[in-house]
């Protein structure tokens, strides 16, 4: 399956970096699966690093939104430094995704 | 009686030599003035004046839900100016909005077509349509013009709620936002005044089986209820458009995104009448009246809705 | 606004990679507590808490700062907001508006801040719980969203 | 081109719109009538459509009163399927709905159009059914032709009054001009 791009932003103030993060991802529940007679597939998991230091971790489910959107803050000298983002779905595809934090 | 005639006569001559550009819109001006007014006169203190303002709205949504001491530009962003309930997600949404691929695939598609870049050298004009064309005697909406150019250019003209249109829109209406233009709507001859005016009366004339006119719900009945839906105020409907909802997204982000001229004929289905089409002289006089009251504020489109 | 010139469609990195996710997760409580994801024990709030942290014993907790929609514009869109001043470990959210209750597990990093912003469906009206773990005590705040379906949209 | 706004439009209209025409001009009319005028408005009663007006109104050729205004229409006694049956019913609500259309105040409620109930209801009539399902209705309720056409014929009237008494009130929601707070 060909995975979409995540549409990230970040940036650092004071110390603390915020990052908002759409991912492109259909999150079919299993009922609306059902529905619209496809297979049941949505993001299980995703983790942000910097410097290859988890920022961010959530393993998730069926009901965040479709293109679901994070929102999460941590501490450290970043800007500059790359943030990469990656999510796994229920069927094992994975997409990771860089920006640079301003 | 001859002498009357000659100094009407005389008069109307003087009168209309001595108009000059900016008089054509003397009365719209007035009446962009009244509206300002009537608004934050309504939103100063609803609690207060509950009995001129919110004859039939409970004590909970007056006391709990509606803000006061909204100013002019406060107007900007539909109900979300006062009605707090759906604030919080539209703030949340906001910050990361669905329809920004949108903006990037309108750009996009200007980028590949030389005759949009010829038509709209510059793409910062979401502020200054409708305008009167003094040549054509007519209202040339944005939707209209973009039309105008394609079909111009030999391609089959584009659909006028959905799909291509809308999505090059935004990406005027962003760069406009981000060139922070504000609405410039001009009034510049008699026969532009009258479309004004038509625009008007049909703004203000009840219509459809519910005998409602848009001013019944967008003016007077701004700030109160239907059911679950709090009124959008006339004051700034038009600076955001096209619009993204919710409802319309869910399935498919691109079809989220939709023209002002969609957004008026549902709500005028609304009204229980058979809407104009979105090119027709009334819906164009309709929203040259519309975005002529919001002359002056801030363009900030597209935006969202539920 | 930065904008790229890109129309979206999946190129590039990362694209079509399968992996075992297990390489990447410190803790993916989707591996470790699958049950309070799906299942029989998935459907009720309490269950799901149970499967997950051991109990469904919490103390409700100012510090707990959730924010949600009173009436949510779009059941499909229902943006939360949860922050705190705890030192906390874990976070959880959960609903009971859809088939099973966990929406998402939150594994707080060592420099990471309690601040997270997410978009949820819920199917109906429901109520929205946060628990944050604090060494071994769970704290909690709930807030009902009232789904509503139609309307003209204002 | 739709003069939709202008006064000389409604004063056409208001002209051309008489009491109680009978969408085919037929009207079973007894021999003993050639020279009766019962009501006195100067139309012999065999050509009188109208042969019941009210002594004093003045009537067009067809004897039946001339409207001044939509206003006066009489939208309950028009559309009374009981009196008139549905097929003129029907006729009536076309013929005041086409000016409706033609003003572009036609009315549509819950995604059918006046012209929408008007159809659906000659269709069922011609394929024998009592029930009508209007094409694009939300509600998607059973709706008897009866009830269609009557409000078919009061969605045609009902525009047309609403646009007259538009004309004359819209003023009154303008801030800054006939409306007061």
């Amino acid at each position: 399956m060909a995975t979409k791009k995540s549409r990230i932003k970040a940036k650092e103030k004071k110390g603390v970096t915020t990052a908002k993060i759409m991912a492109k991802h259909e999150m079919l529940s299993y009922d609306e699966a059902k529905r619209a007679k496809k297979e049941a597939n949505f993001i299980t998991y995703m983790v942000a690093k910097v410097d290859g230091v988890v920022v961010y971790e959530s393993s998730t489910s069926q009901f965040l939104s479709k293109n679901p959107f994070v929102s999460f803050k941590f501490k450290g000298e970043n800007k500059g430094k790359e943030l990469e983002f990656t999510w796994i779905d229920l069927k094992g595809n994975k997409r990771t995704d860089k920006k640079k934090i301003k | 009686m001859l002498l009357k005639i000659v100094k009407t006569t005389a008069l109307f001559t003087l009168t209309t030599c001595s108009l000059n550009a900016g008089e054509f819109n003397a009365q719209a001006e007035k009446d962009r003035l009244a509206l300002i007014d009537y608004m934050e006169a309504k939103f100063e203190d609803p609690l207060k004046n509950r009995y001129t303002f919110f004859p039939y709205s409970t004590d909970d949504e007056l006391e709990n839900n509606i803000e006061k001491g909204l100013t002019h530009e406060d107007f900007g962003i539909g109900n979300y100016s006062f009605s707090k309930q759906g604030k919080f997600s539209y703030d949340q949404i906001k910050e990361m909005p669905p329809y920004e691929e949108i903006v990037e695939s309108g750009e996009e598609l200007y980028n590949e077509n030389k005759a949009l870049q010829k038509c709209f050298p510059d793409v910062t004009i979401a502020g200054d349509y409708p305008y009167f064309d003094e040549e054509r005697k007519e209202v040339i909406s944005l939707t209209s013009a973009i039309n105008d150019c394609i079909v111009a250019s030999g391609e089959k003209k584009w659909n006028e709620k959905k799909g291509k249109m809308p999505i090059l829109q935004s990406y005027f209406a962003s760069a406009t936002t981000e060139a922070e233009k504000k609405v410039d709507i001009k009034i510049t001859s008699a026969e532009a005044a009258a479309a004004y005016e038509r625009g008007k009366e049909y703004y203000y004339t009840q219509r459809g089986y519910l005998k409602l006119s848009c001013a019944t719900c967008h003016v007077q009945g701004t700030g109160q209820r239907v059911r679950n839906e709090s009124l959008s105020p006339l004051l700034g409907h038009t600076t955001h458009f096209p619009v993204f909802r919710l409802k319309w997204g869910k399935d498919d982000v691109y079809k989220g995104i939709a023209t002002l001229e969609r957004r008026m004929a549902g709500c005028v289905k609304d009204q229980g009448q058979n809407p104009p089409k979105a090119s027709s002289k009334e819906m164009k006089e309709l929203l040259y009246f519309m975005a002529y009251m919001s002359n002056g504020m801030n363009v900030d489109g597209p935006d969202i809705r539920k | 606004m930065n904008r790229r010139k890109f129309l979206g469609l999946g190129l590039g990195l990362g694209a079509a990679a399968i992996l075992t996710p297990a390489t990447l997760s410190a803790t993916n409580f989707r591996e470790t507590n699958k049950s309070a994801f799906e299942g029989p024990k998935s459907h009720t709030v309490n269950d799901a808490m149970t499967e997950l942290f051991g109990t469904s014993t919490t103390t409700d907790s100012k510090e707990v700062k959730l924010k949600a929609p009173a009436i949510a514009e779009n059941g499909a869109v229902v943006p939360l907001a949860i922050s705190s001043k705890l030192n906390g470990s874990t976070v959880a959210v959960f609903q009971d508006a859809n088939p099973e209750s966990l929406v998402s597990v939150y594994t707080v990093p060592a420099n990471g801040i309690i601040d997270y912003k997410l978009r949820i469906k819920m199917a109906k009206t429901g109520t929205v719980t946060v628990v944050i773990k604090e060494g071994d005590k769970l704290y909690s705040a709930s807030q009902l969203v009232k789904v509503t379906a139609g309307g003209c949209g204002g | 081109m739709k003069k939709l706004y202008s006064m000389a439009i409604i004063a056409g209209l208001a002209l051309s719109l008489s009491g109680c025409t009978t969408p085919n001009g037929s009207k079973i009319t007894s021999l003993s009538t050639a020279k009766t005028d019962k009501d006195k408005d100067g139309v012999m009663d065999i050509s009188d459509q109208c042969p019941n007006t009210v002594p004093g109104t003045t009537v067009s050729k067809d004897g039946c009163k001339i409207y001044t205004s939509v206003l006066d229409l009489n939208e309950r006694e028009l559309c009374d399927v009981k009196k008139h049956g549905v097929d003129q019913v029907l006729a009536t609500a076309s013929k005041y709905n086409n000016i409706a259309k033609e003003h572009g105040v036609e009315y549509k409620r819950q995604g059918v159009t006046t012209s929408g109930y008007i159809e659906a209801a000659k269709e069922a009539i011609a394929a024998g059914k009592t029930i009508v399902h209007p094409k694009g209705d939300k509600t998607k309720k059973d709706f008897t032709v009866e009830y269609v056409a009557q409000r078919a014929c009061k969605f045609g009237i009902g525009a047309l009054v609403l646009e007259a008494e538009g004309k004359k009130n819209w003023r009154e929601a303008v801030p800054g001009d006939g409306y007061k707070y």
